[in-house]
């Protein structure tokens, strides 16, 4: 545990941070708002004293109630790993800002978060599906989404279909493919 | 008709193969043996008395197809075996001793294999391409001296025959590429005709020197011009020129490092991707025969062609025998080799035999002459050999000939064990930047020492 | 890479023409065998005793143990009465539906133990609390169950396993191990819920077992 | 996924939209529906003389089921997208309807090279959720297998690598020299390939006899046998034009995107968790980080090169933890059912491939309430848009090779 980290990210996201700083082994988790996402990891590269140049995963989290996607960080300046939750997004529409400014390695990873929790990240410009099938309609990660055995026997009748459609609005505007005759 | 219908539903299915049989023999064959002998004989008989040069290029013919199949399958299964044993792996091992069969079986594989066209491709060129590549491999055959006065056609252009022929196998690997529908096929096809069209020059230019040496086209005459020691071979006088033949006909066979053409961690297998059945096994026939054929030319141009390395007859001049001459005329013998040939295998066999016998108790008599029998094979074949190397100048050369070509498939097959393989770019520019000047110098060196020593 | 061209593939060719002397690293399989660790365990078979009997005691660990489930097992236990049950819900639908309800914040009715009378869990709730939901506590859980309930009923044992996370098989295990705890009421011989004809037959032998023995009935020591 | 929301439907193949006379030859490459994004529709219009070719799923060198579309123009990639999920298994989905324990095998074969370092990163985050203390001398047996396996893995791309770049014999070479480690490990472990070996607060045998001869046995040659292999490939001349200059990587564009493992310290910077962030018995351990391609960033050589460099710190590590082996217990004491206190726990190792986390999320029961894999190979493997571009199609292999990916753990 880095009681001056906790500091330092106290005295630099005074504002912004939704609760308390929390510290377990070594770990340290902040919480923040999904707006304050691209503010809040900007500063956290940039700045001097904080220096978090690894972006060791970024995964999202179905928590039952409300979207969440988590941010793991390194820096030499600390001893600890640092974890930022973007918390309450809600279930039927959730949206973040694209890392993708920052890191453009996130690209993959912000698709994979889409394709498993249907979150939509804004700025990302390849956000497709990753793994499932393109015509795939559901979202497997999500906690409503039950696996085989438990789908076939659920006590509403004991059949329900494993692919749920949830229908974020839309990503990005259909485009048509053209040959470019150059 | 119904009549016969009903009568050939009646035949069982034996009977339905004999009577056509049967009807063939007996109405057709004297037919035909009439005609034969009374037409067709004489008038073939005239043709050929009065041009054997046809004769001997059916012959030839016949030859080099007979022979090319069988050295395909050797070449495939030492390519097999070298590499193998070159990765520490054992390799075939289950059809035949120590897996010898294993070209073979794998031959009658692919032609059992479903001949599958895929769909979109260019049917006819699809199914001419491997005959063509094929073709071109197995006619350069022709004017290949296997030994003395064991060539098919002594072409007084052989060379240029040799490469024009080869040359011509790209436009069926171009025309497989092209026509199997498929990208990787066409990369594959383009890929082959950029580098076979490159590496031509500087194979061609590279044998120049040797032809401003030799004074002559005919590889039968390159191969006499090298008779007598192993420093009369023109790898001593052409190393610049022998080392780029060797390199660009590595190339031209599409061998490692230069398998651009059927890249397999790249472009899969190339212009062959879409083939199977037969005709892929043209094609994979076509390459081996071409390692071949490219080693038989190493062998006739710069390694001394049939000749021996070493002046046998020189040497026993200088110890003071008078060289040995046995002349082998089996006609001229008479009958009594024949009882020879009665008696000495009983006597022998029996012979050999007994060692094995007294040499363990246990074992049975016949046993012990099943091998003495097989040791005396053994020595007749060598002793018979011996002989004929002796006594038949074409049979040593051929000796030596396809010795010296298995050696250098063997360097083809070691290299293919060793190398990973250049990129498309740096073939093409190794034979532009450094290849073509390299031979041109050669050219120009070879010709200013003919000038200088001639004047 | 060095200075003189060529000579790093002339040391390669040579490297190889080494390894084409060298003895050779196949396994001619089948004709020779490779050596298997001592320890190596790729295979799951039953043993069987001299006498032809199958040796598995039915203890249901490779069961619960197996990650990917592709163990089960099922039965009916030695006095006929309860089914117990281990692996793919598919089969048995015991856990993994619940698991998976519970995910999705919904309580579930277990159809497999409707027919069993559901008792109230308030005071099984507290137990439960009282031993901070400890599965290593199970026999003190079981003998307060047994006090507040006066006998061990299934819903509160699938309650237990629910809350705890402990195996029901583990659970039941454990109720069925020690005599003193028992899973029908006192004296309720007319409400057996299952294995009726089993139970008769057993209740004779023991009848007559205690009457030859002078013991006196339903009374564990 | 429709943007619209309404359920997708194949469009026939007269649509429009998607087929257009001249793609016909495409066909085969382009998806048979309307692109989803702008990067898509981008992607999938060619100008004049390009073409795309479909490289994978069933390609010789893509190192398992990776499909590649490429963008190419005569011999010269273009553009690519790759296109991943042959391999999905919903690993994550699996973990979180899995038992604690039983998530050591579920993920096991995520990455099955190096599957050591796939158990040990769930261990150490499980081991956080539950405070266990793990002995010692389980932990020096951890360190020990993990880096003979990093060896193993290591070797094995020594081999890929020249499989993919068209050479036969190194591959052979490699699996011999593979075997003799897996065998190793498979006296210790009891298996192979996956060995579900660690377990949470330990590990699950001690070292024993055969191990341990036969461990002797390979160390007595093993420096002598990795000089070896380095000469095999990298004197040859066709191999090192093949990858010099080939997908130059600088140090801050690989931290950018993400990179990690041997892939990040080949271009300059000396990122390895085993140091940035210490866990187990690494800081009693000596050991340098190499680093390799200076200022200019690192090229597939130097990204080959630096996997043999770490092939010889391995043996350094494995020779002290031999010397530096304690006695003592192997596993902590826990109960045999694990039923953490809610709360979250984020732990990473190095693996051969790089940075592999997880992030666990305990709701208190017996099964994690939700499981993050992070896979280095994943995240690595977007280089390949950003390296390949402008090369040759045969260079695509050097690049990709280069990478490492392991499918598996792509795709999870």
């Amino acid at each position: 545990m880095d009681r001056s980290l906790r500091a330092r990210l106290e005295a630099r996201f005074a504002g912004r941070l939704t609760g308390p700083v929390r510290q377990r082994h070594d770990e340290t988790e902040i919480r923040i708002r999904p707006a304050d996402v691209i503010e809040v990891l900007r500063t956290l590269h940039d700045d001097p004293e904080l220096e978090f140049v690894v972006l060791a995963d970024l995964c999202g989290v179905d928590t039952g109630t409300h979207m969440q996607v988590v941010y793991h960080l390194w820096s030499a300046k600390t001893p600890d790993w640092l974890r930022i939750v973007a918390d309450g997004m809600p279930r039927e529409d959730p949206r973040c800002p694209s890392l993708t400014g920052l890191w453009p390695g996130a690209e993959w990873m912000e698709r994979e978060t889409y394709d498993m929790f249907g979150i939509i990240f804004e700025g990302n410009r390849d956000l497709r599906r990753i793994y499932m099938p393109p015509d795939y309609t559901s979202f497997p990660l999500r906690k409503d989404f039950y696996l085989a055995d438990d789908a076939a026997r659920s006590p509403g009748g004991g059949v329900r279909h494993m692919e749920q459609t949830q229908a974020p609005a839309q990503a990005t505007p259909r485009v048509v493919r053209r040959t470019v005759k150059a | 008709m119904t009549t016969v219908n009903r009568a050939w539903g009646h035949l069982s299915l034996r009977g339905k193969v004999i009577i056509p049989l049967l009807f063939l023999v007996l109405i057709v064959g004297p037919i035909v043996t009439i005609l034969f002998a009374n037409v067709v004989g004489p008038w073939l008989a005239d043709l050929l008395g009065a041009n054997p040069q046809i004769v001997r290029f059916v012959v030839a013919i016949g030859g080099v197809l007979l022979f090319s199949i069988p050295a395909a399958f050797i070449i495939i299964y030492m390519e097999l075996k070298v590499i193998a044993f070159m990765n520490l792996r054992i390799g075939p091992d289950r059809v035949g001793p120590k897996g010898a069969f294993h070209s073979l079986v794998a031959g009658l594989k692919v032609l059992t294999k479903e001949d599958f066209t895929p769909t979109g491709a260019d049917h006819i060129v699809f199914t001419w391409a491997p005959v063509l590549v094929f073709l071109t491999a197995v006619m350069t055959f022709l004017v290949i001296p296997f030994g003395p006065g064991l060539v098919g056609q002594d072409l007084n252009i052989g060379l240029l025959y040799l490469f024009a022929v080869g040359g011509m196998s790209v436009v069926g690997l171009l025309l497989a590429g092209w026509a199997s529908f498929n990208k990787y096929s066409l990369l594959g096809g383009l890929r082959a005709a950029a580098q076979v069209v490159s590496y031509e020059i500087p194979l061609t230019l590279s044998v120049v020197g040797l032809i401003l040496l030799a004074g002559t086209l005919s590889l039968n005459r390159i191969a006499e011009a090298q008779a007598g020691w192993f420093t009369d071979w023109y790898v001593f006088r052409q190393p610049l020129g022998a080392l780029i033949f060797f390199i660009a006909a590595t190339a031209e066979a599409n061998r490692t490092p230069f398998d651009m053409a059927e890249a397999d961690s790249e472009i899969v297998a190339g212009f062959a991707t879409e083939y199977s059945g037969m005709r892929f096994g043209f094609l994979f026939f076509a390459e081996y025969v071409n390692v071949f054929i490219i080693s038989a030319l190493l062998v006739t141009l710069f390694f001394g062609a049939w000749n021996a390395p070493v002046d046998i007859n020189s040497i026993l001049a200088l110890v003071g025998l008078s060289p040995i001459a046995v002349t082998l005329d089996p006609a001229s013998l008479g009958v009594g080799p024949l009882f020879l040939m009665l008696v000495v295998p009983v006597v022998l066999t029996v012979i050999f035999a007994v060692p094995f016998y007294l040499a363990r108790s246990t074992r049975p008599a016949w046993q012990a002459l099943v091998l003495g029998f097989l040791l005396f094979i053994l020595v007749a074949v060598g002793l018979l050999f011996l002989l004929a190397y002796i006594g038949w100048p074409w049979m040593a050369g051929l000796v030596w000939f396809m010795g010296k070509s298995f050696l250098f498939v063997y360097v083809f097959v070691w290299m293919r064990g060793t190398f990973p393989r250049v990129r498309i770019d740096q073939l093409m520019g190794f034979a532009w930047k450094w290849l073509l000047p390299a031979a041109l110098l050669n050219l120009f060196v070879t010709a200013a020492a003919i000038i200088i020593v001639k004047s | 890479m060095s200075f003189i061209p060529g000579i790093g593939l002339v040391r390669g060719m040579s490297l190889t023409l080494r390894r084409f002397f060298q003895p050779k690293a196949t396994i001619r399989w089948p004709e020779e065998k490779a050596d298997v660790a001592p320890k190596f365990r790729g295979r799951l078979q039953l043993l069987y005793d001299e006498y032809g009997t199958l040796k598995c005691e039915t203890c249901f660990q490779c069961a619960q143990a197996c990650p990917i489930e592709c163990i089960d097992m099922g039965g009916i236990d030695t006095k006929g009465r309860f089914h117990v049950h281990w692996g793919p819900p598919e089969t048995y639908g015991e856990r993994r539906e619940e698991s998976a309800l519970r995910r999705s914040g919904r309580p579930v009715a277990d159809p497999m133990y409707e027919h069993y009378e559901s008792v109230d869990l308030v005071a099984l709730d507290g137990i439960l609390e009282a031993h901070d939901f400890d599965p290593k506590d199970m026999l003190a859980i079981l003998e307060e169950t047994q006090a507040a309930y006066g006998y061990l009923p299934v819903a509160a044992l699938k309650h237990i396993s629910r809350i705890t996370g402990a195996w029901y098989a583990t659970i039941y295990g454990t109720a069925t191990y020690y005599r003193h705890l028992r899973l029908e009421p006192p004296a309720a011989d007319t409400a057996a819920p299952a294995g009726e004809a089993q139970r008769g037959i057993e209740a004779g032998y023991r009848s007559a077992l205690d009457a030859a023995l002078g013991h006196v009935s339903g009374c564990p020591s | 996924m429709t943007a619209s929301g309404t359920p997708h439907q194949h469009p026939s193949l007269d649509d429009p939209r998607i087929m257009l006379d001249d793609q016909i030859g495409q066909f085969e490459a382009v998806p048979p529906y309307p692109p989803r994004t702008e990067r898509e529709a981008e992607f999938y219009s060619l100008r004049d003389g390009e073409m795309f070719v479909n490289m994978g799923p069933q390609h010789p060198s893509t190192h398992g089921v990776l499909r590649v579309v490429l963008k190419l123009n005569g011999e010269q990639v273009v553009d690519l997208d790759p296109v991943l999920g042959y391999l999905h298994r919903g690993v994550e989905k699996l973990c979180e309807n899995s038992d604690y324990h039983h998530i050591i095998s579920q993920i096991d074969p995520l990455e099955y090279v190096s599957s050591l370092f796939m158990e040990w990163a769930p261990v150490m985050a499980f081991e956080k959720l539950l405070d266990v203390e793990v002995p010692r001398r389980a932990e020096y047996i951890r360190v020990l297998t993990g880096e003979l396996l990093r060896v193993s893995s290591h070797v094995l791309y020594q081999g890929w690598m020249a499989l993919d770049l068209g050479g036969l014999a190194p591959i052979l070479y490699s699996f011999i020299e593979r075997d003799e480690i897996v065998e190793m490990l498979a006296a210790v472990t009891g298996q192979r390939m996956l060995f579900n070996y660690f377990r949470i607060g330990g590990v699950n045998g001690d070292l024993n006899h055969e191990f341990m001869s036969r461990l002797g046995d390979w160390m007595s040659r093993a420096a002598k046998q990795h000089e070896a292999n380095i000469g095999l490939l990298n004197e040859n001349e066709i191999f090192v034009r093949r990858m010099r200059d080939i997908g130059r990587l600088d140090g801050a564009t690989a931290l950018r995107m993400g990179t990690s493992g041997p892939n990040l310290r080949a271009s300059g910077v000396p990122f390895d968790v085993r140091r940035a962030h210490p866990y187990s018995v690494y800081p009693e351990l000596e050991f340098d980080i190499p680093t390799r391609g200076g200022n200019g960033g690192g090229d597939s050589l130097d990204r080959y090169l630096l996997r043999l460099d770490e092939v010889s710190q391995s043996i350094r590590i494995i020779d002290q933890c031999l010397h530096n082996m304690p006695d003592g217990p192997i596993m902590a004491r826990l109960p045999r059912l694990l039923r953490p206190r809610p709360g979250r726990a984020w732990a990473a190792v190095e693996a051969p491939r790089g940075l592999f986390g997880t992030y666990v999320i305990s709701d208190g029961t017996d099964q994690p309430f939700r499981m993050k894999i992070h896979d280095p190979s994943f995240v690595n493997l977007q280089l390949v848009g950003l390296l390949m571009k402008n090369n040759l199609l045969a260079d695509t292999m050097a690049v990709m090779a280069s990478l490492d990916p392991v499918m598996g753990g792509i795709d999870k």
